[in-house]
């Protein structure tokens, strides 16, 4: 559904992304996992539009991806980025509506905003309240909250756990499956490496700004190479 | 003398929230003061004066042209002055210094171009007035103050009840989250500054026909820089309590205290309020939660 | 006597209870885990004693004195120092002078002093740079000293935020999620250097975090809070086994195994 | 000759008000729109103790500097403590200088709007030069003391800042202080260039003019406003040839000098070789440079 | 057509002989550019009329204009740079008392006099030590004269008792023509019922208009531009005011008529010339054919009126040095120019015998009163 080829991204001089090849499948779930600065979340604005590649072509159903941001999200590719960023000058319920910015059906919405109330009920309890001041975990499911509103046909989740707590944690990751088996297609950037390469049909390992391992979810986590420098197993053998 | 100094000052105060409304719209969303805005009203009144010229005396037309044409004129402004900043994504103050240059810029070529005379919208709208417990109200006044009411409440309600207006406040804090929800920051900008021009337009006529058309006349808008401040920036209520607001502080001041001093006492009255209400009536002082 | 003491807290923020009747106290070198679900009122609680927020009610006590209505900057003079959720560096200056910005409190000079740039003045600037060179060792930052601080990755920021925090010579160190957006094997290097300057620095630390393995690799006590209130402070044995924390928290499944 | 001076005379004389706003404005992040205001007060005590009290130039200069330090005291207290900032600070000073402008025009002393003519002329070129470089040098050298750092970290993060242990308000005071004191010595010189002073010269246009050449030249750095505000000065003198078309072109370029050089003429660096260096291509240095780990 | 300085049209530098360079200072742009554009077009049209029959002794005129925008450090630039790099002779203009005090040192150091034309407070050629400025001069009549001819004409002619003043705190002529206005009218046995200020910028005046209306003074004096006078004549009336209004010279243009409407019929007013005058009547029908409008009085006038005074001296002195210049400026008597006959006092450098007119509003035209001379 969505495929990435050679591609290189620079931050000025920084080249963050190089030679970057990458697949995504219809109605699987990708994820990408990598230490910090690997480039996983410069990936994610790269394929949201935002930042724009020097060289390579990504392509979303055998099209090229739209140039602006605002296509893209048209197109139904969806990001929920990395740390928040929620309208903190909004409240919370308008926060999650801006999500269906695009969407013309008023009845979906509100039907789908049930839904969220029920997966993140703090969030209806919180639903008046300025998002700038919610906590930090209550800021990620509204976050999380926002990109679902918009019935995505690919999600882009970078780091959905973040700050969350350990049953929230869980939560999220059961969500992602649900929405997957209602059809769409995720792309997932992980810390919780072990969690995402669990529930992944295909995992890359991204090192500094290149793709140096892929295969199956479960290929990748019984990898010692893996194991050993994003899932904290050495440590633990100590 | 009460009566007739509280009308003079909504008279007064209305005027400054019909070009505080203007210029607060943007900086809802750009969240810089755009000093264009008053040589952009100042554009307005000059097209509504020429073409009650043209085609004599009527109200209607000059209205009509004055708002379309500095909504086109605010949507040039826009893109050619503002648009590639925004696109780098520079901090509000450079596009605030960006609407000087603009301002200086336009003010200029209008004295280069249509030269440097007064004009004065003719008198027929002007006549009349309405007895009101002794005081008078010219009609014109009235005519402004319920225009104007109207107006600024059918835009706020389009700011604050439609999709369209929730993404004006949105992209005012992320701009590029806001386009990962699917808004066309350009078109959204452009809608921004028409509605702004629109405005400034209806302020020009207004302020045109109620005192006079020349190029310096947008400087006036600094009072509208401060009344939109008192109400808190980016609230439209604000802008227009802060407006009226201001109106009749001045006016009481000259009235009852010293017309002579009336700055000093109006400005540290605007100094006072603004440190016991550092956000103005109606502003929210965002403090980011730590 | 108690480092810090927390007396009867309460935060409201218009009708939400954030945090809600919390005492609990420190003794001098203990490092205690602060535990509790999203929203629970943890970070609100830091913020109390820092001075961010004022109480509704309650006292908080640092060192036997009353702290409760101090400043922030007072509150930092009396050595408390924390990092934030959000990361909070000063982006646009370099690592090296994030560090040095803190550090001016110890710059003995005057304004003349400083506008004729006296020797005095010089050289003084010069130890602090070596001052701060030397906390950036401590944090293994010293290779990054001249590179703006927002260039570098969310791992590093964090050390460098635990840098800026030790050269405020707190004896009180708050860190609120310190792991967040680490994978687990940085998050074990993080307890590495959480250990570290504790010792070095003879600390006093509260450590709020979700990652399980973070907290029981160093907080032998541990106190969870739920709905801004006190739900059990205890052991880290005695938490991990309490249902309620179960239920409110880890969730059903969770089992941790420590070697 | 003598025009050519009497521009660099101005120029030097803004240097300085200049510079000492961008200490104000680009470093500690405020941003004030009354700063004319402070030079009035120290052109209007410099001048008046000189016309009428024959005091040495020299003090009187100082007393202008300190009387406008004082009143930056008065209106910087209440509105530093309540943290006003941003455009709410702004209309604070944009109300301060024309409450100043007021009392100007009011007093006696001042002789109201019709001003002070027949001020000595004490300010010549040499006696500028000497001050600016003085102040440019004095200014640096806040800038690289423990005040002018605060003050950055102030600018980049207040809340950071105080959990950092910096008194927000001092810091600002401190440089709103600085800053004045510099505008009031730079209205003393002007006052003594101009030999007639008059209100109506210290508008909100002046003050404006200051902040574009800070923000134009570049906030954080200091050698960008000064190549500014020596253009903003230079540049319509060379154009007077173009009469009424002179200032539609210096709105243009100001317009202009925003959209190519968004963050300033020399954005938050200094002018030095270093820059010469980076420009040329090959010798890049790692300046704000990043590098993946 | 776009206004550019006027030596462009080079075909007076023939035969080598090298024109006598004049400065002209003068606002272009800005809020007093009416008059100063139609003062340069003026000084143009005539610099070209002398041209045409031969320039002074065989060499033509050379105009250089400038803006000064209305603004002190501009004027003090202008003057700088007309004398230094463009080396003229003398210097027409300003039109402003501030600029033209601002600029007076200039001149007196640089020995180049200047000819002010409807800066008209005394200090501009008297400073207040009272020693008259060698190289001040100027071709219209001062503050406190007209002050006191408009007090004179309230209290005699219009039998007024009870006077408002309503004037701008921040313009210095304002200030000024309000307090000579006052003194005399006090002086009189009047009684001035309020003293009312208002800010330069500012449109609305029913504030202070209110108070006095309170105070039913049989005249309101405005002391003020012709726009601000029009605005405040239009609220008066809107009020209900029915005193009868009087305003200085700067009112003294025919725009006041535009903008004040019905609002300023019979309003009186001190002027330097007026549009009916015969003698002026020539230049009006010049001016008109070659720049097809009518000239913004009364600036254009009193530099022209500049001009012949300069060009007599030249050739009275002989030379274009400075202080014999400035020596036969002092030394002017009985010379014909537009307005009249002038001559200058070489006490203050001001002209002696010059007339005010007192005009008034009617019908939409101004109509001749009272005529009024110095002393
Ligand atoms: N705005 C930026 N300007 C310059 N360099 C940047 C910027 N953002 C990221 N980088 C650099 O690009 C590289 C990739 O960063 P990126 O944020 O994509 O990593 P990541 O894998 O998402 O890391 P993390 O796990 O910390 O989120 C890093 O070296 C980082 O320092
Ligand atoms: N300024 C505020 N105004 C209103 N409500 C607030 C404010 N600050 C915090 N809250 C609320 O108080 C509660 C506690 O927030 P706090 O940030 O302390 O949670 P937390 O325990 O740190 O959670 P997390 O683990 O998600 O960071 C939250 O529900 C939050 O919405
Ligand atoms: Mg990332
Ligand atoms: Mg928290």
């Amino acid at each position: 559904m969505l495929k990435v080829e050679n591609l290189n991204v620079y931050y000025g001089r920084i080249h963050a992304l190089k030679n970057v090849s990458i697949e995504v499948p219809k109605g699987q779930i990708v994820t990408v996992v990598g230490a910090n600065g690997a480039g996983k979340s410069t990936l994610m604005w790269t394929l949201a539009g935002v930042l724009k590649a020097k060289s390579g072509t990504i392509t979303y159903n055998g099209k090229s991806l739209p140039a602006s941001a605002h296509d893209v999200a048209a197109a139904g590719v969806i990001l929920v980025p990395e740390r928040r960023r929620l309208y903190a000058n909004l409240t919370v319920r308008e926060n999650i509506i801006m999500g269906a910015f695009l969407r013309k059906d008023p009845e979906g919405i509100k039907k789908d905003l049930e839904f969220i109330y029920s997966l993140f009920p703090i969030l209806k309890e919180r639903s008046n309240q300025y998002a700038g001041t919610l906590s930090g975990g209550e800021q990620q499911m509204a976050a999380i909250a926002r990109g679902l509103m918009s019935r995505p046909k690919i999600l882009l989740l970078d780091e959905p756990s973040l700050g969350l707590s350990p049953l929230y944690t869980s939560e999220v990751f059961k969500t992602i499956l649900q929405i997957k088996a209602q059809g769409a297609t995720i792309f997932l950037a992980e810390q919780n490496a072990h969690k995402a390469l669990e529930i992944a049909d295909r995992a890359y390992v991204l090192e500094t700004g290149r793709v140096v391992l892929s295969g199956s979810g479960k290929e990748l986590l019984a990898n010692p190479k893996v194991q050993e420098a994003y899932l904290g197993v050495r440590h633990k053998a100590i | 003398m009460f009566l007739q100094t509280l009308i003079t000052g909504l008279s007064i105060g209305g005027i400054y929230a019909l070009m505080a409304v203007g210029y607060s719209l943007v900086f809802s969303i750009l969240n810089f003061s755009n000093f264009a805005h008053g040589t952009i009203i100042m554009l307005g009144a000059y097209i509504g004066y020429f073409l009650i010229s043209w085609f004599y005396s009527s109200l209607a037309i000059s209205l009509l042209g004055a708002i379309v044409g500095a909504a086109i004129f605010a949507l040039l402004n826009v893109s050619l002055a503002y648009i590639p900043l925004i696109n780098r994504k520079a901090p509000p103050l450079y596009l605030m210094i960006t609407s000087m240059g603009v301002s200086i810029f336009l003010e200029n070529m209008v004295y280069v171009t249509v030269g440097s005379h007064f004009y004065s919208f003719p008198e027929i709208f002007k006549k009349s007035s309405v007895s009101f417990f002794g005081s008078e109200i010219s009609t014109l006044d009235l005519f402004a103050l319920i225009f104007s009411f109207i107006a600024i409440s059918g835009l706020h309600l389009f700011l604050t009840r439609t999709k369209m207006g929730t993404a004006i406040r949105a992209a005012s804090y992320d701009m590029t989250v806001a386009s990962l929800n699917g808004v066309n920051m350009n078109r959204l900008i452009g809608v921004v500054f028409i509605l702004a021009g629109a405005f400034a337009g209806i302020a020009g006529v207004f302020l045109g026909i109620k005192y006079m058309v020349y190029p310096t006349m947008g400087w006036i808008t600094s009072k509208a820089y401060i009344a939109a401040v008192i109400g808190g920036l980016g609230s439209l209520p604000g802008a227009v309590i802060g407006g009226v607001i201001l109106g009749i502080l001045e006016t009481f001041v000259s009235v009852y205290i010293s017309s002579v001093i009336r700055d000093v006492f109006s400005f540290s009255l605007v100094i006072i309020f603004l440190v016991i209400l550092p956000a103005g009536l109606l502003g929210k002082y965002l403090e980011e939660k730590v | 006597m108690a480092l810090l003491e927390l007396k009867g807290v309460t935060k409201r923020f218009g009708g939400i209870v954030a945090v809600k009747d919390i005492s609990f106290a420190l003794e001098q070198n203990e490092i205690v885990g602060l535990i509790g679900p999203n929203g629970a009122g943890k970070t609100t609680i830091f913020n109390l004693i820092t001075g961010v927020y004022k109480v509704t009610g309650g006292k908080i006590f640092f060192d036997g004195k009353d702290i409760t209505d101090l400043d922030p900057v007072s509150i930092v003079k009396c050595g408390i120092a924390r990092t934030f959720q959000n990361i909070r560096l000063f982006n646009k200056l370099s690592v090296i002078e994030n560090i040095r910005t803190v550090l001016f409190r110890e710059a003995d000079y005057n304004m003349v002093e400083a506008l004729f740039r006296s020797p005095k003045v010089t050289k003084i600037e010069k130890q602090l740079v070596e001052k701060a060179m030397e906390y950036l060792k401590v944090v293994e930052l010293e290779e990054y000293a001249n590179y703006r601080a927002d260039s570098l990755p969310y791992g590093l920021q964090r050390k460098l935020e635990i840098a800026r925090a030790l050269a405020l010579k707190p004896r009180l160190l708050l860190l609120d999620e310190p792991a967040a957006g680490m994978n687990p094997e940085e998050s074990l290097m993080l307890v590495d250097l959480i250990r570290k300057v504790k010792e070095r620095y003879n600390l006093t630390i509260i450590l709020i975090e979700h990652h399980m393995d973070v907290v029981m690799e160093l907080c032998p006590r541990i106190i969870v809070i739920n709905f801004g209130e006190m739900l059990i402070d205890g052991t880290k044995e005695e938490v991990q086994s309490d249902p309620r924390v179960l239920k409110a928290y880890l969730g059903e499944e969770y089992t941790y195994v420590k070697g | 000759m003598q025009y050519i001076l009497g521009v660099l005379s101005v120029i030097g004389i803004e240097i300085i008000a200049t510079v000492g706003l961008s200490v104000f404005t680009g470093f500690t992040g405020l941003f004030s729109l009354g700063h004319a205001a402070f030079m009035a007060i120290g052109a209007y005590t410099a001048a008046i103790l000189t016309y009428f009290y024959n005091v040495p130039f020299l003090f009187a200069l100082l007393a202008g500097m300190l009387m406008s330090a004082a009143v930056s005291m008065i209106i910087g207290f209440p509105t530093l403590r309540a943290k006003l900032r941003g455009d709410y600070f702004a209309i604070a000073t944009l109300g301060f200088g024309e409450a100043v402008r007021v009392i100007l025009e009011n007093l006696s002393i001042t002789q109201g709007a019709r001003g002070l003519p027949g001020i000595s002329h004490y300010t010549t070129l040499p006696v500028v030069m000497v001050f600016s470089l003085l102040v440019v040098w004095m200014t640096r050298n806040f800038i690289w003391s423990k005040y002018g750092r605060n003050a950055i970290a102030v600018r980049e993060d207040a809340v950071a800042s105080e959990m950092a242990g910096i008194d927000l308000f001092k810091v600002r005071m401190i440089s709103l202080i600085y800053s004045a004191a510099c505008g009031g010595l730079a209205g003393g010189l002007f006052a003594h260039y101009l030999n007639y002073i008059q209100p109506a010269m210290f508008t909100s246009v002046l003050s404006t003019q200051l902040t574009a050449a800070v923000v134009a030249g570049g906030m954080g750095s200091l050698t960008g406003p000064i190549i500014a505000i020596s253009l903003f000065i230079a540049v319509p003198e060379v154009l007077r040839v173009a009469n009424m078309w002179r200032l539609v072109v210096y709105g243009l370029i100001l317009v202009l000098i925003m959209i190519y050089r968004p963050s300033g003429i020399m954005g938050y660096h200094e002018f030095s070789f270093e820059i010469l260096k980076k420009i040329i291509p090959g010798r890049a240095a790692g300046y704000a440079g990043k590098r993946g780990i | 057509e776009p206004l550019q300085q006027s030596d462009n049209g080079n075909g007076s530098e023939k035969n080598g002989v090298e024109p006598i360079k004049i400065g002209n200072t003068v606002a272009l742009t800005g809020d007093v550019s009416i008059w100063g554009q139609s003062c340069e077009k003026a000084l143009r049209l005539e610099v070209d009329k002398i041209n045409a029959a031969g320039g002074i002794n065989g060499r033509p005129i050379k105009l250089i204009s400038y803006d000064n925008r209305g603004d002190s450090i501009e004027a003090v630039n202008v003057a700088k740079r007309l004398i230094e790099q463009d080396k003229v002779v003398a210097i027409i203009g300003p039109a402003m008392s501030g600029l033209a005090i601002a600029m007076s040192s200039v001149a007196e150091e640089n020995k180049i006099p200047f000819i002010a034309t409807q800066a008209t407070n005394p200090q501009v050629t008297v400073p207040q030590e009272g020693k008259v400025r060698k190289y001040a001069f100027r071709t219209c009549f001062i503050d406190p004269f007209q002050g006191k001819v408009l007090a004179q004409f309230a209290y005699h002619r219009l039998n007024a008792r009870k006077a408002a003043i309503l004037y701008n705190v921040g313009d210095d002529y304002s200030a000024w023509l309000a307090k000579y206005f006052e003194d005399e009218f006090k002086k009189l046995g009047g009684n001035i019922t309020n003293k009312e200020a208002f800010r330069s910028g500012e449109l609305d005046y029913r504030a202070m208009l209110g108070k006095i209306k309170q105070n039913n003074p049989d005249v309101i004096f405005l002391p003020n531009t012709q726009k601000e006078a029009a605005l405040a004549a239009k609220q008066a009336r809107d009020l209900g005011i029915k005193s009868i209004l009087m305003g200085g010279d700067a009112c003294g243009t025919p725009d006041i008529v535009t903008l004040g409407g019905s609002a300023v019929e019979g309003f009186y007013l001190v002027n330097h010339a007026s549009m009916d005058d015969p003698d002026i009547q020539d230049f009006v029908k010049e001016y008109k054919q070659k720049y097809g409008e009518e000239p913004v009085l009364p600036e254009p006038v009193l530099a022209v009126d500049a001009l012949y005074l300069l060009v007599d001296a030249i050739k009275r002195a002989g030379t274009t040095e400075g202080s014999a210049l400035a020596e036969a400026l002092e030394n002017t008597a009985n010379l014909k120019v537009l307005t009249g006959t002038l001559t200058i006092d070489p006490k203050t450098h001001d002209p002696l015998n010059k007339p005010a007119i007192i005009q008034q509003i009617k019908n939409g035209e101004f109509v001749f009163v009272e005529k009024f001379v110095t002393n």
